[in-house]
């Protein structure tokens, strides 16, 4: 039995694309085939990992690809400290660390069925990028399926090649919008904030679940909207992002109130939320 | 002596001149007490038993709201309110001293009162006899004996923190060590980073050290810090008769110099 | 900062001390160089690191070679007076008066830990300084087993 | 009954020592009574309670988790990390340090295994001293503790004949194994244990919990946590304050993870990379260290997050007692 924790295993670059200003997504290969095995075995969308680089330190975000590709994994992070500064220094073929998949995963196979309803914001696609492809992938499964993705500019939209894919989908809706005064002469887009254009789009609630994740601001605004539009807060996900070392319940610091982000989450419902004390997130 | 404190502390928050006094509270290990309401001030007592320097909640976001505020201050706490003053960090009025010494209470001061009242009255604050001895008795012995004892010492050290809190001077909202990129000071509660962290802590007291021990009170593993302050301290009146929190005007030591500063080391 | 923590060979015939210089641009580094253009031997034990001005020279940079395993820090700048920033140097001379009483209290005295003026017309001072503070350094012997601060995991 | 004279616990450590066992016992140094290595030479002091816990040789203040060889060129190989667990026997350990273990164990053993702690764990054997006296600090009575208390304990040590005996008693099969090794320093005799004295018993941990649980946003916090300066002393000193940092320390050719202690004190410890803080003051991160150790910890493990040794109120240079401030929580309760 492998008890030693923090021992990461190692992944290389395939690929590395800049997404949006500081913005970049790394293709990862697994260096060993065991480790790229038992990954697989663990991984449900959701899950999130430790990308470390040796002697910077480890950063925790989501895996954004999803479990039906199964020969490598992608994340996309911002450069906003030390770590993901040094993560961003790296070349394609060069090495990070990993750990994980760690915490819970968004319960899809109870989805069957239903439709999805995805909004997000800036920096907050990636976590939902995963559930998306994952649903996409097992397309005959789930009812209508609508993304709805505001950034502050054009130039903030991540996966803008997966935007253009998804637009031209038969089988899935999009509705791309940026903030007032954030588009280009060409934007063929909305121009509002995330909360009016889904006022505005007014999707059924009936047998459908809404998937949210954004700024604090985002989500506050978009709540009330999804509620007048008969949201359950038991059909509301989002996942949570909380200062995380360890990432196995250990190390103290994630916890909201007596429920721990990484392993209690970060795939919580509305109803789940409503129940912490607001005061410590 | 308690009943005038009392009474002073009670009328600033009568006549609203205060908002919050700080002093120590009648219990055991002599607490901070917080008083905002008049009536709380009876409980407030001074004695050779209060080790806090109440100076360092200035530095507390929690006081900063709360201003103007009082606060009970022996002669060490007195500087230290003057050099608050003299760095920029509490503006005048904000402030007031509560100035007690062993027995008696001597008065509420403003920063430039309190200069004045330390220079009439206490104009040559120093490290205490026994404080003076362990520098002087160190200083005695070989560079490797003193590295030895000094390595012995910091491996005590847990990184805690508690002298960093505890000293009105450390108000940097984030401190070298806190700092990542690069990580100058290891964090690792080990040899070399507590090495590191403890030089530089005292280093930054240079020239700005009340000498209120503090520090020393505070930590849990009873390292002699005050050694390497009452160090400085002499340092900086020997070498540049510098002598901190008698002047609220005063020039910040280490950021100021003269020409004919000595440099007989320099090769 | 990735240095090198790599122990010297300790023993006291192949001692050859490591020395770390921390020198301003405008004066000491020139100095250097003057030695180095009229071909001026000096031993080969110091790192050189440049720095805009003596007032640069945070002091944790000295901690920090030491850490690494220096057997000795040069500090070193123009002149009083010459500053390039005009008083860069004087602010640093009253820090390293502080520091250096304070180092030498912990156990790095003053023969680990050495302060110059060398200007950009002395390249024969540079060198006399280099050899000399070598062969002290190399007196003193490796530092390792001695230094407060030195690397331990 | 095992016995042995209270003046000879220094031939029972260098017994144990012979016999392979690291030791670690309470040590006066410098005005300090600290849990240390025990080399012989050094007296073994009983009287106080040291000012570090038996945490320190479980879950050191720092170590390595993980070594990375970094090459010249760039990039790295990860290397082997040696684990080091000597056998350990801590000698008079308190009967609060020893009922941290269960607490510890829980956390450290939640779905994911921590091998460094469970290694050392394995190879420790507490041999507690049960308490003579209690201070007013000193609340184990409250936490469901006993100054004869014997959780997390392997054997224990009961003063008798006034203190000028101990009676071993051993507890586990770790604590029988002491008994060859001790080699005679041991010996087969009767002695008339005394009755322990008990702190006050302060408050009811089930009430404060149950408050707690209740009144997250409470005005409580903000008056309670006034005085609190934000060190972690308290949190390094307590027994089961398991809080860590993970930091990358490198050089030229290695880096070594390391696990260091943290504490929930510091402003910084939950601060996000985008600058959003959690617990933006000192009232959110007391709020968070009396809520874990009376509330998450019994709602997630079934037991609390405190013994009682009453370290953090002993050393807390701004007077911060928590045992007062579960008083207090259980008169508001009421």
């Amino acid at each position: 039995m492998n008890d030693d924790l923090y021992k990461p295993f190692l992944m290389s670059i395939e690929t590395a694309r800049d997404e949006a200003p500081d913005v970049r997504t790394f293709r990862l290969r697994f260096a060993q085939e065991g480790d790229r095995a038992q990954f697989f075995q663990r991984y449900r969308v959701g899950m999130f990992g430790l990308y470390g680089v040796p002697g910077e330190g480890e950063s925790t975000f989501c895996v954004a690809s999803p479990p039906t590709r199964t020969d490598h994994i992608e994340c996309t992070f911002r450069k906003v400290g030390r770590v993901t500064q040094a993560l961003q220094d790296l070349e394609v073929g060069q090495s990070l660390t990993f750990r994980g998949p760690y915490g819970n995963h968004f319960p899809i196979d109870s989805w069957k069925g239903r439709d999805l309803l995805f909004i997000a914001g800036g920096i907050a696609l990636p976590p939902m990028r995963s559930v998306i492809w994952n649903i996409l992938d097992r397309r005959a499964e789930f009812g209508k399926v609508a993304v709805v993705y505001g950034a502050r500019t054009t130039a903030d939209l991540v996966y803008k090649h997966e935007l253009a894919e998804w637009a031209a989908r038969p089988d899935m809706t999009l509705v791309t919008t940026v903030d007032p005064g954030g588009q280009t002469p060409d934007w063929k887009g909305k121009v509002g904030f995330v909360p009016a254009v889904l006022k505005e789009l007014a999707p059924s609630a009936k047998n459908c679940v809404a998937v949210l994740c954004g700024p604090p601001i985002m989500i506050k605004l978009t709540l009330p909207v999804l509620a007048a539009l008969g949201f359950a807060p038991k059909d509301i996900y989002t996942t949570l992002e909380n200062r995380m070392k360890c990432g196995v319940g250990k190390c103290g610091r994630c916890n909201v109130g007596s429920v721990y982000v990484c392993k209690d989450g970060p795939v919580f419902t509305l109803d789940e939320l409503s129940r912490l004390p607001a005061g410590d997130m | 002596m308690l009943a005038a404190l009392r009474d002073a502390a009670k009328k600033l928050l009568d006549e609203k001149r205060a908002v919050l006094v700080i002093g120590y509270a009648d219990r055991a290990g002599r607490p901070a007490l917080f008083a905002s309401k008049p009536e709380d001030c009876g409980r407030l007592v001074y004695d050779a038993s209060c080790r806090q320097n109440l100076a360092a909640y200035l530095g507390k976001p929690e006081v900063r709201a709360r201003m103007p505020v009082a606060i009970v201050a022996p002669p060490a706490v007195l500087r230290s309110i003057v050099v608050l003053t003299a760095e920029s960090q509490v503006a005048t009025g904000q402030v007031l001293a509560l100035a007690v010494d062993q027995d008696s209470f001597l008065g509420t001061f403003d920063a430039a009162a309190a200069a004045e009242l330390l220079r009439a009255k206490y104009p040559a604050l120093g490290p205490a006899p026994d404080l003076l001895e362990r520098v002087q008795g160190l200083s005695k012995k070989s560079a490797a004996e003193r590295a030895a004892f000094w390595a012995e010492e910091f491996t005590k050290c847990t990184r805690c923190y508690a002298c960093r809190a505890a000293c009105p001077g450390c108000y940097c909202t984030r401190c070298i060590v806190e700092k990542n990129a690069p990580q100058w000071v290891s964090t690792a509660a080990l040899g070399h980073g507590n090495y590191t962290w403890n030089v530089m802590r005292a280093f930054h007291q240079s020239g700005r050290c009340t000498l209120c021990g503090a520090c020393e009170a505070a930590c849990p593993q009873g390292l002699p810090l005050m050694t390497l302050n009452a160090l400085l301290d002499r340092e900086a009146l020997e070498e540049f008769d510098a002598r901190p929190g008698y002047d609220p005007q005063a020039k910040p030591f280490i950021g100021s110099w003269d020409a004919q500063d000595d440099h007989s080391y320099m090769r | 900062m990735k240095t090198d923590t790599a122990a010297v060979p300790a023993s006291a015939a192949t001692f050859e001390p490591r020395i770390t210089a921390f020198v301003c641009n405008w004066c000491t580094y020139a100095g250097a160089d003057l030695a180095g253009t009229s071909r001026l031997q000096y031993a080969p034990n110091m790192r050189i690191i440049k720095l805009p001005c003596t007032g640069r020279i945070d002091p944790l940079f000295v901690l920090k070679a030491f850490e690494n395993g220096a057997d000795a820090v040069l500090v070193s700048g123009c002149h009083p007076g010459d500053c390039h920033y005009t008083s860069g140097n004087y602010h640093a001379r009253r820090r390293w008066t502080m520091f250096r009483k304070l180092l030498a209290m912990t156990g790095i005295d003053d023969d680990r830990l050495f302060f110059s003026w060398v200007s950009a017309a002395e390249g024969q001072k540079f060198a006399d300084l280099v050899n000399d503070v070598t062969a002290k350094v190399r007196k003193a012997g490796p530092f390792r087993a001695s230094n407060p601060g030195r690397k331990e995991c | 009954m095992k016995t042995i004279e209270t003046s000879r616990l220094t031939d029972l450590a260098q017994a144990l020592s012979a016999a392979g066992y690291r030791v670690v016992a309470p040590v006066a140094e410098g005005g300090v009574v600290r849990l240390r290595e025990w080399t012989k030479g050094l007296e073994i002091a009983l009287e106080a309670v040291p000012v570090n816990s038996m945490k320190d040789f479980l879950f050191p203040r720092s170590e390595v988790v993980a070594r990375f060889a970094l090459q010249e060129e760039g990039g790295f190989t990860p290397a082997t990390n040696e684990r080091s667990t000597p056998k350990t026997v801590v000698l008079g350990a308190r009967p609060c340090d020893a009922a941290a273990l269960p607490a510890l164990d829980a956390v450290f053993n939640w779905d994911y295994r921590d091998g460094a702690y469970n290694a050392r764990r394995e190879a420790v054997t507490i041999m507690s001293l049960a308490c003579a006296k209690a201070d007013e600090h000193c609340f184990c009575t409250s936490v469901g503790g006993a100054p004869d208390g014997i959780a997390g304990a392997d054997a224990i040590l009961r003063p008798a004949d006034g203190g000028k005996r101990l009676v071993f008693e051993p507890l586990t099969e770790k604590g029988r194994a002491l008994i060859p090794a001790a080699a005679g320093t041991l010996a087969e005799g009767t002695a008339a244990t005394q009755t322990p004295v008990a702190p006050p018993r302060r408050f009811d941990p089930e009430a404060v919990g149950r408050w707690l649980a209740a009144n997250f946003d409470s005005p409580f916090w903000k008056e309670a946590s006034l005085a609190c300066l934000g060190c972690g002393a308290c949190a390094y000193a307590c027994p089961v304050c398991h809080c860590f940092d993970l930091q990358d320390e490198s050089d030229r050719r290695e880096c070594r993870r390391l696990r260091n202690w943290d504490s929930c004190g510091f402003g910084l410890f939950t601060l996000h990379a985008s600058g959003h803080n959690p617990r933006p003051d000192q009232s959110a991160r007391w709020r968070q260290r009396v809520t874990h150790k009376f509330s998450i910890y019994p709602q997630r493990f079934k037991t609390l997050a405190c013994t009682g040794c009453g370290r953090c109120s002993r050393l807390c240079q701004a007077g911060m007692a928590i045992a007062e401030t579960c008083q207090r929580i259980e008169a508001l309760g009421r």
